[in-house]
């Protein structure tokens, strides 16, 4: 090969074959809700001969947001009331939850966690006899199972803390295992869900979705009555810390690209809360989680000179009553006490490992605390390798020196403490206010079913009902599975039409590669053509402009309109180049897709922010010409919609209704 | 710290139906080069450093040079990942070494019943708030202690805007 | 070539030529102060036959800043006194310059420019008839000269307009015609320079420097007498604004990776005041200059909601009295006040062309407004094509719409409103004070000689004298060059030598592409090593820390000693770390050694920071720590010394003399 | 928008002794495919888009397609530079073309005598501080008008410090 028009393409790309799929219940995804969905959905549909069709644009074993483990089960109720864990949400969320699908995850959610347990997951205990912390297999042998009524080790009041390296090994063989069990469900892993396809007839309906394998040159055109979005969230919508290689490094997995938002904003589907973001705290650069830090080993962060940055800002905190004085500090408002520090060069900010290992050793002795160390080191290796290996790289032993911490770019995500998602239906239950249950009256009341007939939501994907973590996305997966089954039956008759011939699709899908080859020849450079963007291009102007416009890092998350307006006259140009996206191999074609998703789901969390007139979640975004939190006027909803035959977009208020009595927390 | 393949141990799995690396790969960096038989990272920009590849591929040929642009040479983590436990090798960037092993897994391998030894559940309670596992107990989903359903009467409820 | 290894190599090493010069004069760079050294060099040096070897990185008909030409000449004297001259240096640098530095560019300077014009420069004039502007070829075809008389238009008092696309071609024609008219010069071009050669015998001298071409494989031992360091200033030592391909556009060009300070500090010269910086406000993303808006156009900048932010902050900038109040408001107060802006999230700073434009079109006719906007057009297409681009890329028409402009990442150079670099000697005339002339008196009072024999700088490499920009740095160079050919005849009989073999050399120069070759086995990916970094890794890395820990965008240009001492941590890690720098071609094997530039350059920067406890720059840089400015603490110079020997770095602080009388400003 | 070369202009300089734009470029960024003949940007993300490269190709081969991180797609600028001017032709994203000329030089390219006309100066001025010009003019570098010369005795004199 000539070094002029070099690239080392992939896979190659060719005329791609035309598979046509119908089926009853298709699966997008493959984590944590997926998996949950396939479990379930395959006990019900079983009976009916209802087909089950799972993709994932990964391979099950190690897709999503817990590829690499997770040291803890973040959401197990456990001896509490899912009553309380309503009011932690509501209080870490600001104030606007939708409680009626909180409280579904919370009484559910300690099944899912069994099941777990049951699959293998080694989960920690507390010795009854001694007091002190099993791990999971020494729990296991001596016969302690969280169903019998052993105590697990608890991190805070709703996490319990797990040997997870093979979490989601574990979870995924369960739903490999039901779907291979049965003779009408099956797995397509590495195809990749492009967009939904909608009903030709009806438009408030979704009739399957499109996609296409990044291994082989396929497309699939898959017809579906039931079609459930577990996509996860979306990250790599604002410029990462690092600009070459560590740009693969944030704390969520890059490779949840937000087909979810996209996809329910394609068909129609309304969104809720899109203004909301999740910008965790965590060790700088590596990611490193810091929830085992706070609250197992009970370090305390300090800024640059020693000072408690939450106790310091208490004051500050009561501006923003009665979320900031209330039982649960909310994440947000402990980043706004970090981030005033930082802003006034009190940085770098410490979570002091130190302290925290060294006073923990005064009631040790060395076995125990050289077992401690491990336990600190493990929280890593289960889910955050990258920050063990920093430490390492930097001689960080951590009993011995702190380490700095700070706030990520922000991420959308509907289960950690985030509520950006599609706005579903809960259960339809009598407790349930009407004002939950009005917008799906027409439709059919099906639990976590969008706005769009047919099309489910479940995990990262669903708004107003953040800390689900793994284990309540793994059970909203199989809420949403039983009530897909519901509806399917419910609608027998009805015959998934869609207007596009297999032929539109084709060109569409293979659209990037077309232009690719079509023009390729125009520039030595195959990455600069006059033609023709590639993708990374695409995505490296998206997450410039929404850093610098949307309220990213670079502007300490600060916005105002002024700023929005020009973001989003920004963010159209880049919707209108994004037609010259190219692609030189499946690979690329595969990127060429996600930042579609990624663009999409930008504009919507743009354009909420634009709406939302206050600032509800300080810490996590600042609109600097509405700087107060203003209960008065926008404790509501703010919902969104596009409607696919004007593209235009519609954000309107709708109204927060308290089903779970006061106090605010827990 | 992105993955890198190193070539005297990799032997493109032998060409074989599965490329264990590209097979796991869950952002679909990890590409065989089929005339050289041994594999690759095609995006080391993208890699997420979730060791996946690492812990899975069969000859041991993968591992993590810690990311560029802020951790220094020398440090690595290095997993050896059996069927109950793995083992972690730390080594330092200043020599010192570090050695953990930690369960994984409490079930041999494929084991998982999805269906926890359940008995499949009554079609009948498909339209109850039961899942499959509650329904075969028995058990009834909790609902709230005590209902407020207060309305939020607020300022900004009928806004609209167009974009 | 299987896709494995993959990489397109550039011009292949392979075991390089030696090749041995000798030398009295050694010119390296090929810049403006290179090219008025050149210039000047062979007049005196002809009489007495000493050598001039002059070697360029690239080819001088466009090497360095300017490159694509420029569009004014920013320091003309004409009407003006040197005197006024200096005091508007002092006052836009805080206070603290050379004077007799400054004195000495002012009075010299007009010369230059007279050669530039006789060259063929068009400088436009007003016409004597009219009044009104004729563009340079518009005034010569009417024999107006400023040698004769005819006057320049002004932008600002010190600024005057020029057609200067082929600004730095003919610069450098008049110089390579110098040195192609005398047998004992000569040119190497595509030659980099990589460190000094320090006198075997004499530990404070120079005894030439050491490089390697770009196009041949060939290392360059030049032994020589004096050796003139007009390599420019330092870009990319912090993180630039975009993170894809845009890393290739920063205001100050890409090319300049701060040679002269590294060459210093290795030497052990002293280098004073490296804690300064260039900050200049510019044209959003494109980098386009500013000062022919303010000045020229007379526009006006607002925050996002059109206040005039340097009026909003008078009282804010008289806290930095008596600089904030004097007559000339410094450039970095302007950043100042724009911060505050910025950091209250009252962005983005809008520069109103369209209302400059239209109040002017109010005094015009049609064609004089079409006149108008092909000058405003000019002036980008002049010295900043992308922000011309950009404007076509945005569909922005000047007249129409305003533009984006904000502070760009941190810069180090001497030329324009900055003043890091070298610690030189003046003058050796009586209105000199005694403490500018004693640190020379044992070694010689050569004007513009660093504190080691032989060694010279200047243009950008000369600290504590900005405002020199291109007309400046041009008569610098021919005021270090004469000084030159004086210390080669005093030094007649002075041999250099130096202590390393050409073996050792080689290996030394060779270095990362031994290592290269040694390694590039050990992965099937050429990038991912463990057992070497390529340079864009090693320069992504000093951009990230030099970021994030020594006041750079990030932060809001904030720091404190904390921040600083981790960052030097990290910096030193990255130093050992350097030694694994591997490079498989020619081309990479240049990045390896400006990145040693620039970490050197980031060292300096870092210390002086750390070292000045007080906030002498606002709008620059903020030690949060130390947040005022201290006048009865720091008026003083800060000087660094690296001790080749002990391999130490010294900080001290040095008096300051006022030689021109108050006003402080102009 | 870093630079491209269209292959179907370029002619990789004849295989001359000079491939102009890798002759040019300031960053060291074209390089000519010797098998090919055709130049390419062999780093476009240090591109300065300085147009040395677009201004100086005889065969009118090279562009910019501008920084693809913040600039859309479709505007550009094309120069052509002449003897004594240079031709811009500005294509704006929505269409709109404008077109400037301006002028570039007033001499005939490589007259730029470095003497300025003026005689060798006498060496004897070694030691003054006049340029050559100067001496040749007999021209007297100014002084100050009025000299202060006072030092400013601050408190961090003294003050040093080793790292
Ligand atoms: C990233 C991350 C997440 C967590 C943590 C640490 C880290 C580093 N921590 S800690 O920080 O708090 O420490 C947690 C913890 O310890 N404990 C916990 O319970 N949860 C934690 N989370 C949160 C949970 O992981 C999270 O709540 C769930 O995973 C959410 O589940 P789900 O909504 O199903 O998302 P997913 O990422 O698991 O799965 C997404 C799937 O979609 C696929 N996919 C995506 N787009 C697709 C497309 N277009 N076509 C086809 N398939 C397509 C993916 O491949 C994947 O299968
Ligand atoms: C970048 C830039 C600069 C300016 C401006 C706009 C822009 C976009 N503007 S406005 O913004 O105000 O508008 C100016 C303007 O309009 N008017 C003006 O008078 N000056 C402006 N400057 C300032 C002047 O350009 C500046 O003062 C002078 O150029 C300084 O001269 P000098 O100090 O000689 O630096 P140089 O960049 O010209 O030359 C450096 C040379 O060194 C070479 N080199 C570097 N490292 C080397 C190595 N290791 N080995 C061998 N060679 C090695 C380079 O190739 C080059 O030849
Ligand atoms: N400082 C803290 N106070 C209370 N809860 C926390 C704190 N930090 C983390 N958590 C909780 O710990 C769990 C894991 O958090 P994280 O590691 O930040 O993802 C989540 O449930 C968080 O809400
Ligand atoms: N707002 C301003 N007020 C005064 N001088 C300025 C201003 N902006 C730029 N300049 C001067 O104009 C010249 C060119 O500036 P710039 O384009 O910023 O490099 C320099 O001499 C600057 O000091
Ligand atoms: N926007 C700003 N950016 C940086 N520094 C500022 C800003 N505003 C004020 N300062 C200066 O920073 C110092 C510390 O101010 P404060 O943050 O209020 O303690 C004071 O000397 C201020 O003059
Ligand atoms: S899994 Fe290991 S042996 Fe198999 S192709 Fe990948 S690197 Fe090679
Ligand atoms: S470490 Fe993870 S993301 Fe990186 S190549 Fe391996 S499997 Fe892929
Ligand atoms: S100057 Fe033009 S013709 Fe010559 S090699 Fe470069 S692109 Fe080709
Ligand atoms: S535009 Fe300038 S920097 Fe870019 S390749 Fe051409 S000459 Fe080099
Ligand atoms: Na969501």
């Amino acid at each position: 090969m000539p070094k002029i028009w070099f690239y080392n393409p992939g896979l190659a790309c060719a005329e791609p074959e035309i598979v046509e799929k119908e089926t009853d219940i298709l699966i997008v995804g493959g984590g944590m809700a997926a998996c949950g969905a396939a479990v379930e959905a395959v006990q019900w549909a079983k009976p009916h001969g209802l087909r089950i069709l799972l993709c994932d644009k990964a391979a099950m074993e190690r897709s999503g947001a817990v590829a690499m483990g997770l040291s803890a089960i973040n959401t197990y109720i456990g001896e509490n009331k899912p009553d309380d864990y309503v009011r932690m949400v509501r209080c870490d969320l600001m104030g606007i939850v939708r409680e009626d699908l909180v409280f579904d995850v919370g009484r559910h959610v300690d099944d899912t966690v069994h099941c777990f347990e049951e699959w293998g997951l080694p989960i920690w205990k507390k010795d009854p006899n001694t007091g002190k912390t099993l791990d999971g297999a020494e729990a296991k042998a001596k016969g302690l199972t969280l169903k019998n009524g052993a105590q697990p080790v608890r991190s805070g009041r709703w996490q319990i803390m797990i040997n997870g390296e093979s979490y989601k090994v574990i979870v995924a063989e369960a739903a490999k295992n039901a779907l291979a069990s049965y003779d009408k469900a099956e797995i397509i892993e590495r195809c990749f869900i492009v967009r939904p396809l909608l009903d030709a007839n009806d438009k408030g309906r979704c009739a399957g979705a499109v996609g296409f394998s990044v291994r082989e040159n396929k497309i699939y055109i898959i017809k579906a009555k039931a079609t459930l979005l577990a996509t996860g969230g979306a990250v790599n919508i604002f410029r990462p810390r690092s600009i070459d290689e560590g740009k693969g490094r944030a704390w969520y997995p890059v490779w949840n690209p937000g087909t979810g938002y996209a996809m329910c904003a394609m068909s129609g589907a309304k969104l809720v809360l899109m203004e909301n973001r999740f910008i965790p705290a965590r060790f700088k650069d590596g990611y490193g989680p810091v929830g085992a830090w706070f609250l197992l080993f009970k370090a305390r962060a300090t800024n640059a000179f020693g000072e408690d940055y939450v106790a310091k800002h208490k004051d500050e905190l009561k501006k923003f009553a009665p979320y900031g004085e209330a039982s649960h500090i909310g994440t947000c408002l402990r980043n706004h006490a970090m981030l005033i520090e930082m802003e006034q060069g009190r940085g770098p900010i410490y979570m002091h490992t130190e302290w925290a290992l060294q006073e923990a050793a005064e009631k040790m002795d060395k076995k125990e605390f050289k077992h401690l160390i491990a336990e600190a080191w493990e929280d890593f290796l289960d889910m955050c390798v990258t920050q063990a290996g920093l430490w390492a790289c930097l001689n960080i032993e951590p009993e011995k020196v702190p380490s700095e911490i700070m706030p990520t770019e922000p991420y959308l995500l509907g289960s950690h403490a985030g509520c950006a998602g599609a706005w579903v239906c809960g259960p339809n239950e009598d407790w349930v206010p009407e004002e939950y249950k009005a917008p799906w009256k027409e439709i059919g009341l099906y639990n976590r079913m969008t706005t769009i007939k047919g099309l489910f939501c479940a995990g990262d994907t669903v708004g107003a009902s953040g800390h689900k973590f793994s284990s309540g996305s793994h059970v909203e997966g199989r809420i949403a599975a039983k009530a897909m089954v519901q509806y399917c039956l419910d609608n027998k008759d009805y015959t998934p039409t869609i207007k596009e011939t297999a032929e539109e699709l084709k060109k569409e899908i293979y659209g990037p590669w077309y232009r690719f080859e079509e023009f390729k020849n125009a520039s030595t450079h195959y990455e600069i053509n006059p033609n023709y963007l590639i993708p990374r291009h695409i995505q490296a102007r998206l997450m410039k402009l929404m850093d610098e416009y949307v309220a990213g890092a670079s502007t300490f998350y600060k916005t105002n309109k002024v700023m929005l307006e020009r973001g989003l006259d920004l963010l159209r140009m880049l919707k209108e180049d994004m037609e010259y996206a190219a692609a030189r191999d499946l690979h690329e074609l595969m990127r060429a897709w996600e930042n579609r998703h990624r663009v999409w789901t930008a504009e919507a969390h743009l354009l909420h922010i634009l709406f939302r007139e206050e600032t509800r979640y300080p810490g996590y975004f600042y609109r600097t010409d509405f700087p107060s939190l203003d209960d008065a006027n926008w404790r509501c909803f703010t919902l969104s919609s596009w409607d696919p035959e004007t593209k235009e977009w519609t954000l309107e208020t709708y109204p927060y209704v308290q089903i779970i009595p006061d106090p605010l927390g827990p | 710290m992105p993955s890198y393949v190193n070539p005297e141990k990799c032997d493109g799995c032998k060409g074989g139906d599965r490329t264990v690396c590209m097979y796991i790969c869950p952002n679909d960096l990890m590409i065989l080069d089929p005339e050289a038989m041994k594999a690759y990272n095609q995006e080391p920009d993208q890699c997420w450093e979730c060791y996946s590849c690492v812990k899975s591929c069969p000859q041991g040929a993968i591992a993590i040079r810690h990311y560029a642009d802020f951790a220094p040479l020398h440090g690595t983590c290095q997993p050896m990942r059996g069927t109950t436990d793995i083992m972690w090798t730390i080594k330092f960037r200043n020599g010192v070494v570090l050695r953990f092993k930690f369960p994984i897994r409490t079930t041999p391998e494929g084991s998982a019943d999805p269906t926890v030894g359940k008995p499949a559940p009554d079609p009948s309670k498909l339209s109850t708030n039961q899942l499959f596992t509650q329904a075969a107990d028995g058990i009834e989903p909790k609902k709230p202690e005590a209902v407020l359903n207060k309305k939020f009467e607020v300022g900004a409820l009928g806004k609209v805007a167009k974009y």
